[in-house]
Order: structure tokens, then C-alpha cells, then sequence
């Protein structure tokens, strides 16, 4: 069933449901292979945090959506600089940047 | 009478009618304009299925608006069409139906998404006229009524994106958009004005049949594909589109997804029907290969950065974009050369129509998603939400499988049309596949953070009392999700069925053009 | 003469234009606006489309006119009780 | 500086649209116009309506009349809608 | 706005019904002179207009009501859109009551106009026109009063 | 002779509402720009149309024999103010729901969504 043909060689998406199959039935059997003597409720359930105190609300040491990827922002932040100046937010630039594509296409298609 | 030929004219007709019967609807109480709602745009949806089948089994369609008979596109003795001719081949039949698709999902998610809010009757009628304005776009074959449906999808998306105008950002991404795009839709005009001027002409298969390069000709071609290109948001001309999509109601957002795909449509049809082979120079495709890689590359990383939900969408729109302006620019860069085009050329233009699809049906359940987030939150910040896996399981599911499906994860719709796009644009430069691959990575990336951030972790405090949203929006996400799993599951039979006729419609200039002026080519 | 008569409504167009843009307060610029759109209906006259100018005189120089003149109306107001108005 | 760009951009995107409007044809001299004479003969013997320009609004090109109309009330809902007599907070 | 002089009050009085008389010749005559159901549509529309800067917003309120424009403005989009769809066997917008101009000069004509559709849409987008651009003026005048009242009235359903 | 003059004009028109669009501040100054330049859109439709010696496209009007002008211009440019009345009035509602909001007209500070 179902093979998809790009030119340089194919896609077949029953393949890949029987390795996600297969796969599946290994990560289980892995899973079932684990230790007998964890109880639930014990001392064994506890979180260990790095032998600090756990706080009781969980929910303030969640990373914020705006600190996700904080180092990939750092690492490029000569790039990110110029994109976001380049977002300004103005309506002016907003149609300042159409006008300005729009005049470079003319240009090099009338010259080219 | 045969109904079946009537199809092209019934697909603007009852959108439009119930856009007119909206006020009138609206007396008979909230139930009865959801029913118009709901009712209208199921129909347009079987009509617009019923179309794309008698358009793959019968051929170009066309419909002579105003003949004595609809198929009398040539009356007695004129070289060239006088009246205005929808002409839907299988690229916009295709396109036609991934629209209303779209437009039925946010209309069943609008019947509910929009019940706290006044002013519904005038929001029933501009969402039926943006459906009708998209529709028209995509089967219209006449260039002014084509800038007619521009405006009435443009005005009205003014209208939507401005509708809840007691928040000052949405009256703000709406002026924006007014502005750029009356300056856009001027210039359009302007194009129009003079192929219409130097042909006599205003039917796009006769413009085609009869067009030879030249100054006008070039500047005509720059003014229609800048115009469009902004209308479906290549780089540097995005910046409306992500202010937009996240101000407007969610909605109308799924449905203005497919209101960029109709601008995409626009620009492929005059890059393909109308100027074709004639263009001459390579500077075009190029020009639109690199828009896309700029799109694609600029538009994600402004994606990772963003922090509301929505708004990050939209940049993910930006970039999606990107891949389908990549695939047809590849497409069109051998369209005159037979090798190429057999070699990867029709591959990638495979590739750019199956995303035109996986787009659609996947960014608009996205929006949806994140939509049922703040039906159920009341928020669209990702740093205020949390854990909410358990409260909502039936969108995390959604989300999940939408997710895996605009990063192009293996199973997924979104990885097959990406590794067709990959693969044939590695045989035109490895650094285009390069750049797509990174694409897609970073967008992997910034969805794992918003289902890590909104779904995944502890309950916050003040999300406890979050529930599931009401069966209608589910119901809307559904269908997107069944759409989704229908082109992952069965791969082959949706590219051979719904992707390659649309593709070679697309490359068929000289079957677009004999079909209205007769073999004249 | 009808040549002349071109020359002269063109001459206006660009200048009623330019006045139009060129004014910084706002009720001339709309007026000269006005005027514009009186000269563009008389354009029309001249290369002989009565119906467009018919349409363009009562649109441009009436209707739009008037839209323009209650957004300045509207946009008048806040600034009158906010700002120091002796209060 | 960035504002210099972009007025020189307009200008140049004004001097393309002076090109593209100057170099179709000279002003007055149509060249051959079969549309058009089609609608100027056929008006009045098929239609009997005198006058050309509302025959081809409302029936030759009628469907872009309803279009218009159509952009009219599109107009009419999104400023009755941004105008509205809103909710009163519940 | 507030209500003008006493002189521009009378002018108004005598010359705004010109107006309507105007327009709704110049939309019946559509077919035969020049003109048209936009242009008759768009000067019976400044007839509002003009009352409204004569006479100021409260007046022109208490005396019309938005109803009859919102009925006007339904009704001649339904007749439009009607008239369209009659033409349906052959194709939409078919002008399907059309008489040749020789049977016309030959026989005459009777009731309906011998140009068929194009007069009887004339008519309806008149009334639509009309209607709409009435609409559109008075909903912006009615606009300026949101600037009067304190803040503006939030919409109930963004948050829960 | 006045050679290409209206078409001339046409662009100027369409140049200086372009440029105004960078030069002023004033919202309401941008939409007449934007106003402008549909009109230079208008002419420029209008006069495509033009044939010289031609007459009014009006049967009754012009007479038997007579060389009309081309008359689909004509109804396309009905057809664009009617859009370009729309557009407008849509924009200066926005505007004026802007200074509600905002409480100013100056196009610098209307930059609440940026990044």
C-alpha cells in the first residue's frame, strides 16, 4: 500500500506504522522489565531536588514560555537584534517594506 | 435542467445569498443565524466537493455568467470572451475544496466561539462574504472580478479582524492591514487597467493567448505578483500578517488561512495561465524561490521567540508559506524546459500543491486549537498557562497530531509534501533543502515549547476551574483532524487523486487557455 | 479649445492634489480634497463619461466629504475634555 | 534614514507606474477594440438599452456588479459591527 | 454636530427633495440617459447628508429611522440578487425578459421596460445604494458618541 | 495636442499619494493619500477608454454613426469608486476608533503590536 514516489526514492507510510508498532511493543516490553519493589506512597515517591528544600506548589518553578530556548536566543543575538529592529510595529513600515520589495522587483526586472 | 454544470456559478451563489439573508435570519433569533451559518457553509462544501469530482472526471469547467447559454464562451464571431467566465480547472476545484473545508470547520467553531459576543448577526454576514471572496478568487477567470473578490475578502477581513474593537490591538493589526493592502490592491488594479489597455481584454485565457513581452508587460507582472505575494505574507511584506491572525476571532482566523491560500492561488495562476512560458527570464521563479526562503527561514525564527500563542502561529504561517512558495517558484523555474520538469520540476510542484493542502487543513486546526485554549482560559499568553493535558484531553490530542503535522514528523501529511518540496529542490541548489530542513527543525522546536509550556506541567492555580470546550468546537476540530489523518493514512491515493491532476492543471497553460478561446494558442 | 480646457482641469487635478496633501490643517485639506474630486468629475466629463462623473461628483465631493469631515468631528472630542481646557 | 528609503522607493515605484501607464499605447488611439465593439453594436439591437455603459454593468458584466454590491454591504456590516451598541458586561 | 444658521436650514428644506427627485430620475432613466442605479443611488443618499449637516444628529434622529434604510437596503439586495437568479436555466444574470430593439420599434412594448433586466436592476441597486450609503453615514455619525460616554462599553465573553 | 498628458498626470497623482504616505504623520492625511491614489486609479481607468473624437457611449445621445469611446473602462471605473467609497469610509472608521483608543492620530505611536 501506499507508496509515494519523490524521484529519488520513496515513502511508505505502512513501513513506518509497523516500526512505530514495533517500537511500541519493545518500549512495553522494556517498560515491564522494571523494578518489582517500587510502591507507591512510600519514601520511594519522594522527589529528590538536588537536596534542597521541594517547594509544596509546583506550579511557580515552571520554566515561563519566554525563557524557553534562552540560550539559543543569547547565542544569536546579533540576528535576533536585527530581526526584531526590524519589526517594528510601525503602520509605516509596514507598508514601507511592501513598497520597497516591490520597487527592487521592478528594477531588476526591467533591467534583467 | 442539469444542476451539475450549474456548480461553478452555486459555489459563489450560496455563500453570497446567505450573507444577504443574514439580516433577515437574524430576527428569527440566535438559532436561526447559527443554522445559516452552519447550513451555508456545509453547502458550499458539498458543492464544492460535487465540483472537483465532475472537474476531474469531465475536464475544465467554465460558466459564462450573463450568456444565453453557459457554455457559449465565444459569441458569434468574436476571437476573444466578452463576458465574465469562471473557469475552474482541477488546481482551483482543489483549491476551492481545501477552502471550504476550512470555512466549514469555523463556522461549526464560530457558532459557539462567538456566543459571548454582540454584533453576531454582522459577523455571520462578513464570514459568509470572506468564504464568497475566497471562493471567487480561486474559480474566477476574468482579472477585474478577480480584484472584486480581493476587495469584498479584503474588506471584510478589515471588518473581522477589527471586530472585537474594544481591544485597541485588534483595531491596530486591522489598520495595518488596511493600509498595505488598499496600496496593494490599487497596484493590482493598476496591472489590470493596463493589460486590459494593451489587449482589449479582461479574461485571463485571452490575455494569455494573445500576451508578448514587453516594458508594460514586465511592470504589469511586478505590480500582480508583489501585490499577491504580500497578500499571502512573503517576508518582507509579513508584517500585517501576524498582528492580523492573532487579533482576529479564532474563527474567522482558520478561515483567513485559506484566505492566503486564495492569494497564493492568484499569484500562481498569473505566474502559470497567464504570463507561463512567455515570461522569458529566470528572475521571477527566482524571486519567488527566494521570497519563500526568506519567508521560511525569517518567519520561524521569529517564531521561536514569540510568546503568545497565536502570534507565534502566525510567524509559523510566515514560514509555511515559505515552502510553498519555495516548491511552485522551483516549479516554475523549469516550466518552460520539458527535462527539468520531468525530472524534479513537477515534483516540487507536487510538493507546493500537497502543502497548499497539509497547510490549510493543519495551521487552521492550530489556530483552532489555540482558540479552545482561550475560549476555556480567557488567555493567550503562554506564560500564564500550564497543565492543561488533564482538563483538555480531546484538544491535546488535536494539538499533538497538528503539531507533529506542520513539523513534518515522519507518519505525518506535513512530513511527505516537505520531503517532496526537500528533494526536489536539492536538485536545483543543496542549499535550498538546507535551508527548508532547518525550517522545519525550528518549528519542531517552537511547538515542543508551547505544548511543554501550555499543556504539559503542573495545573496552575488559577486554571483549575478549566473545562472541555462545548461538542460544536470540538466537532469543528474534528473535521480539520479527520483531514489531517485521512492524507497521513493514505498517502498515495491523496496525491494521486487530489494532488497531481491540481498540479498538472497547473502546468497546463495551453489547456487553461484552450479551453475559452478554442485551441487558439 | 476643449484642448485647452484639459490642459487647465489637469493643471487643477495635480494642484488641488498637492494642496490636498500639502495642508496641515485638517478641514482644508478635506475641502481641497473636495475640490480634487470636483475636478476629477469634470475629467471625466471632458473624456466622455458622464456616468462616471455623475457618480464621482456625488461620491467624491458629497458622501466622502462628509465621511471625512465627521472622523475629524470625532477625532476632536477627547482631546477638548482631556486636555487643559480650564479643567 | 530608513523613512529616505522608503520615499525613494515610492518614488521609484511612482516612476514605474508613470513607465507602465505611459508605454501601453498613446492616449486616444485605442487600436483595435473588438470587446468593446461587440458591447457598443450589441447594446442597443439585443438589449435595446441606449445607453452602453449600463448595459454592460448590469448585464454584460452583471456579475461584477453583484460583486460590488456585495463590497457595499461588506462595507455597511464591518463599520455597523465596529460602531455596534456593545454588551454590557454580565 | 451642531445645527447650522437659519439660511442654510431653509436652503436645505427647499433643495434636499431635489434631490431625492433627481436621483430617483436619474436611476429610472438608467437605460436611456446617463446615469444609473450607483449614481441615482448615491445622490438620493446625500438628501441624508445634507439634513444631517442642516439640522445636526439629534433631529435627523428622532425623525428617520435606521429600520427603513436596513429594509431598503435588504430589499434591493434581494431583488438584485433575484432578478439575477430568474435568468437560471439559461445562466445567472441571463437577461431573460430583453426585447431586440427591431421587435421594440416594430410593435412597441408593454409593461416591462424593453431592456429587460437592466432596468429593473437599475432600480433595485438604486434602492440598495441608497439605503447602504445612508447607512454607512449615519452609523459613523452615530459613531462620535462613543467618544462622549465614559469607557467604552468592554464586550462580555474575553474573559470567563 | 496634449499627447500622454492625462496618462502623465495619472502617475504624478499615484507618485505624490505614495509618497505622502511616508511623509505625513497625521492618520487622516494618509487616508486622503490613500483616497488619492484611487482617484489617480480612476482617471487613469477612465482615460484608457478614451478614443479621440469619440462620443458619449449613449445611443440616444450620440447620434447615428458616430465613433463612441470604449465603454467597459466606464463601468469598471463605477465599479472602483464605489470600492474606493467603501475602503474609505471603513479607514476613518478605524481611525476614528484609533483616536478612542489611543488618543492620538500620529501614526509613530500606534505601535502597541511589535516584535
Amino acid at each position: 500500500m501506499g507508496k509515494v514516489y519523490t524521484g529519488f526514492g520513496y515513502w511508505d507510510v505502512g513501513a513506518w506504522i509497523l516500526f512505530f508498532a514495533v517500537a511500541a511493543f519493545y518500549i512495553l516490553w522494556l517498560r515491564s522489565q522494571g523494578r518489582s519493589d517500587y510502591k507507591k506512597g512510600t519514601a520511594q515517591d519522594e522527589i529528590y531536588w538536588s537536596g534542597n528544600e521541594v517547594p509544596e506548589d509546583g506550579a511557580d518553578l515552571t520554566v515561563p514560555a519566554s525563557s524557553a530556548y534562552w540560550g539559543f536566543r543569547k547565542a544569536l543575538e546579533p540576528f535576533y537584534k536585527g530581526l526584531l529592529g526590524m519589526h517594528t510595529g510601525l503602520p509605516a513600515d509596514v507598508v514601507g517594506y511592501y513598497v520597497l520589495t516591490v520597487a527592487v522587483l521592478a528594477v531588476f526586472v526591467l533591467l534583467v | 435542467m442539469n444542476w451539475n454544470e450549474h456548480f461553478p456559478a452555486l459555489l459563489l451563489i450560496i455563500p453570497l445569498f446567505g450573507a444577504f439573508l443574514a439580516p433577515v435570519c437574524s430576527l428569527g433569533g440566535k438559532m436561526a443565524r447559527n443554522i445559516l451559518l452552519v447550513a451555508a457553509s456545509f453547502l458550499t462544501l458539498v458543492v464544492a466537493f460535487l465540483l472537483w469530482r465532475s472537474v476531474l472526471a469531465n475536464g475544465i469547467q467554465y460558466y459564462v455568467m450573463g450568456g444565453e447559454n453557459f457554455r457559449l464562451a465565444l459569441p458569434s464571431g468574436m476571437a476573444l470572451p466578452v463576458r465574465i467566465i469562471l473557469e475552474v480547472d482541477a488546481f482551483s476545484a482543489f483549491m476551492a475544496l481545501c477552502g471550504s473545508i476550512a470555512a466549514f470547520a469555523g463556522a461549526l467553531f464560530s457558532v459557539n466561539y462567538m456566543n459571548r459576543f454582540s454584533g453576531q448577526s454582522r459577523f455571520t454576514s462578513l464570514y459568509l462574504l470572506l468564504a464568497t471572496g475566497m471562493l471567487g478568487m480561486m474559480i474566477t477567470g476574468d482579472l477585474f472580478n478577480f480584484f472584486i473578490f480581493i476587495e469584498i475578502s479584503s474588506i471584510a477581513s478589515f471588518g473581522l479582524i477589527a471586530f472585537w474593537r474594544d481591544k485597541p490591538s485588534a483595531i491596530e493589526a486591522s489598520l495595518k492591514y488596511t493600509l498595505v493592502s488598499q496600496v496593494g490592491s490599487m497596484l493590482i488594479l493598476i496591472a489590470a487597467g493596463s493589460l486590459y489597455g494593451k489587449y482589449n481584454a479582461l479574461n485571463m485565457a485571452a490575455i494569455g493567448s494573445s500576451l508578448t513581452m514587453g516594458t508594460m508587460e514586465k511592470l504589469a507582472l511586478v505590480f500582480l505578483v508583489g501585490s499577491l505575494a504580500m497578500k499571502c505574507g512573503a517576508f518582507p511584506m509579513h508584517m500585517w500578517l501576524p498582528d492580523a491572525y492573532a487579533e482576529a476571532p479564532t474563527g474567522v482566523t482558520c478561515l483567513l488561512v485559506a484566505v492566503s491560500q486564495a492569494s497564493l492561488y492568484g499569484l500562481m495562476r498569473v505566474c502559470f495561465s497567464i504570463y507561463g512560458v512567455a515570461m522569458g527570464s529566470t528572475f521571477v521563479p527566482w524571486m519567488i524561490i527566494i521570497f519563500g526562503l526568506a519567508s521560511m527561514f525569517f518567519g520561524v525564527s521569529m517564531a521561536v521567540v514569540q510568546h503568545d500563542i497565536k502570534r507565534l502561529m502566525g510567524y509559523h504561517s510566515v514560514s509555511q508559506v515559505g515552502y510553498m512558495l519555495l516548491g511552485l517558484g522551483v516549479g516554475l523555474l523549469v516550466l518552460g524546459d520539458a527535462r527539468g520538469m520531468a525530472d524534479f520540476g513537477f515534483t516540487a510542484i507536487k510538493g507546493g500543491v500537497f502543502h497548499v493542502f497539509n497547510y490549510t487543513m493543519y495551521k487552521a486546526l492550530l489556530f483552532l486549537t489555540a482558540g479552545a485554549l482561550y475560549y476555556a482560559t480567557g488567555k493567550k499568553d503562554l506564560n500564564e498557562m500550564g497543565g492543561l493535558a488533564r482538563r483538555m484531553p480531546y484538544t491535546t490530542f488535536m494539538f499533538v497530531i497538528a503539531a507533529a503535522a506542520i513539523s513534518g514528523l515522519p507518519p505525518f501529511n506535513g512530513f511527505v509534501s516537505k520531503l517532496l518540496i526537500y528533494e526536489s529542490s536539492f536538485a536545483v541548489h543543496p542549499s535550498l533543502a538546507v535551508v527548508a530542513l532547518l525550517t522545519s527543525v525550528l518549528t519542531l522546536a517552537s511547538f515542543v515549547k508551547v505544548f511543554q509550556t501550555a499543556f504539559l506541567g503542573p495545573e496552575k492555580n488559577n486554571l483549575l476551574h478549566v473545562q472541555e470546550v462545548p461538542p460544536a468546537m470540538l466537532l469543528g476540530m474534528v473535521v480539520l483532524t479527520a483531514a489531517i489523518l485521512g492524507a497521513t493514512l493514505f498517502p498515495s491515493w491523496t496525491l494521486s487523486n487530489l494532488v497531481e491532476p491540481a498540479a498538472r492543471a497547473l502546468v497546463d497553460q495551453s489547456g487553461y487557455i484552450g479551453a475559452i478561446v478554442g485551441g487558439g494558442m | 479649445m476643449n484642448n485647452m480646457l484639459h490642459v487647465v482641469v489637469l493643471a487643477l487635478l495635480v494642484l488641488s492634489a498637492f494642496f490636498a496633501l500639502w495642508f496641515k490643517d485638517l478641514i482644508s485639506s478635506v475641502i481641497s480634497l473636495a475640490a480634487f474630486s470636483v475636478m476629477t468629475a469634470l475629467e471625466f466629463y471632458i473624456l466622455q463619461a458622464p456616468d462616471v462623473a455623475i457618480a464621482e461628483a456625488a461620491i467624491g465631493a458629497g458622501l466622502s466629504t462628509t465621511i471625512y469631515i465627521i472622523a475629524i468631528r470625532a477625532c476632536g472630542k477627547v482631546k477638548k475634555s482631556d486636555g487643559g481646557d480650564g479643567r | 534614514m530608513k523613512k529616505i528609503i522608503f520615499i525613494v522607493a515610492a518614488i521609484i515605484v511612482g516612476a514605474m507606474v508613470v513607465g507602465a501607464v505611459d508605454s501601453i499605447r498613446p492616449f486616444g488611439e485605442p487600436g483595435a477594440s473588438p470587446m468593446d465593439d461587440y458591447f457598443i453594436a450589441s447594446a442597443l439591437k439585443d438589449r435595446s438599452s441606449e445607453n452602453v455603459v449600463t448595459s454592460i454593468v448590469f448585464d454584460y458584466r452583471g456579475f461584477d456588479t453583484i460583486g460590488e454590491a456585495a463590497v457595499l454591504f461588506t462595507a455597511l456590516c464591518a463599520i455597523t459591527a465596529l460602531f455596534r451598541e456593545g454588551r454590557k458586561k454580565l | 454636530m451642531r445645527p447650522l444658521s437659519v439660511v442654510v436650514r431653509t436652503g436645505c428644506d427647499l433643495f434636499a427633495w431635489f434631490l431625492i427627485v433627481f436621483g430617483a430620475n436619474v436611476i429610472i432613466h438608467g437605460d436611456v440617459t446617463p446615469g444609473g442605479g450607483f449614481q441615482g443611488g448615491a445622490v438620493a443618499a446625500t438628501f441624508i447628508t445634507l439634513l444631517l449637516v442642516a439640522y445636526g444628529g439629534k433631529k435627523v434622529f428622532s425623525w428617520v429611522r435606521p429600520g427603513i434604510f436596513n429594509g431598503m437596503l435588504i430589499f434591493g439586495l434581494m431583488a438584485f440578487f433575484l432578478l439575477g437568479l430568474m435568468g437560471f436555466p439559461n445562466s445567472f444574470f441571463y437577461n431573460f425578459i430583453a426585447v431586440p430593439h427591431e421587435v421594440v420599434q416594430a410593435t412597441g412594448h408593454g409593461v416591462i421596460p424593453p431592456s429587460g433586466t437592466i432596468a429593473l436592476m437599475d432600480i433595485a441597486v438604486g434602492i440598495e445604494v441608497a439605503g447602504a450609503l445612508s447607512i454607512i453615514v449615519l452609523s459613523m455619525f452615530r459613531g462620535i458618541r462613543l467618544f462622549r460616554e465614559g469607557p467604552m462599553e468592554e464586550e462580555s465573553g474575553h474573559d470567563r | 495636442m496634449i499627447g500622454n498628458a492625462p496618462f502623465f498626470v495619472v502617475g504624478v497623482l499615484f507618485l505624490m499619494g505614495l509618497v505622502s504616505l511616508f511623509l505625513s504623520k497625521n492618520l487622516i492625511k494618509i487616508a486622503i493619500a490613500i483616497s488619492i491614489i484611487g482617484s489617480a486609479v480612476n482617471i487613469f481607468l477612465v482615460s484608457l477608454g478614451y478614443r479621440a473624437g469619440g462620443t458619449i457611449p449613449v445611443h440616444f445621445l450620440a447620434g447615428e454613426g458616430s465613433t463612441m469611446v470604449l465603454p467597459t473602462p466606464q463601468a469598471m471605473t463605477l465599479t472602483a469608486i464605489v470600492i474606493a467609497l467603501a475602503t474609505t469610509a471603513l479607514l476613518l472608521s478605524l481611525i476614528m476608533l484609533v483616536w478612542r483608543h489611543y488618543g492620538t492620530l500620529d501614526i509613530d505611536e500606534i505601535r502597541r503590536l511589535r516584535g
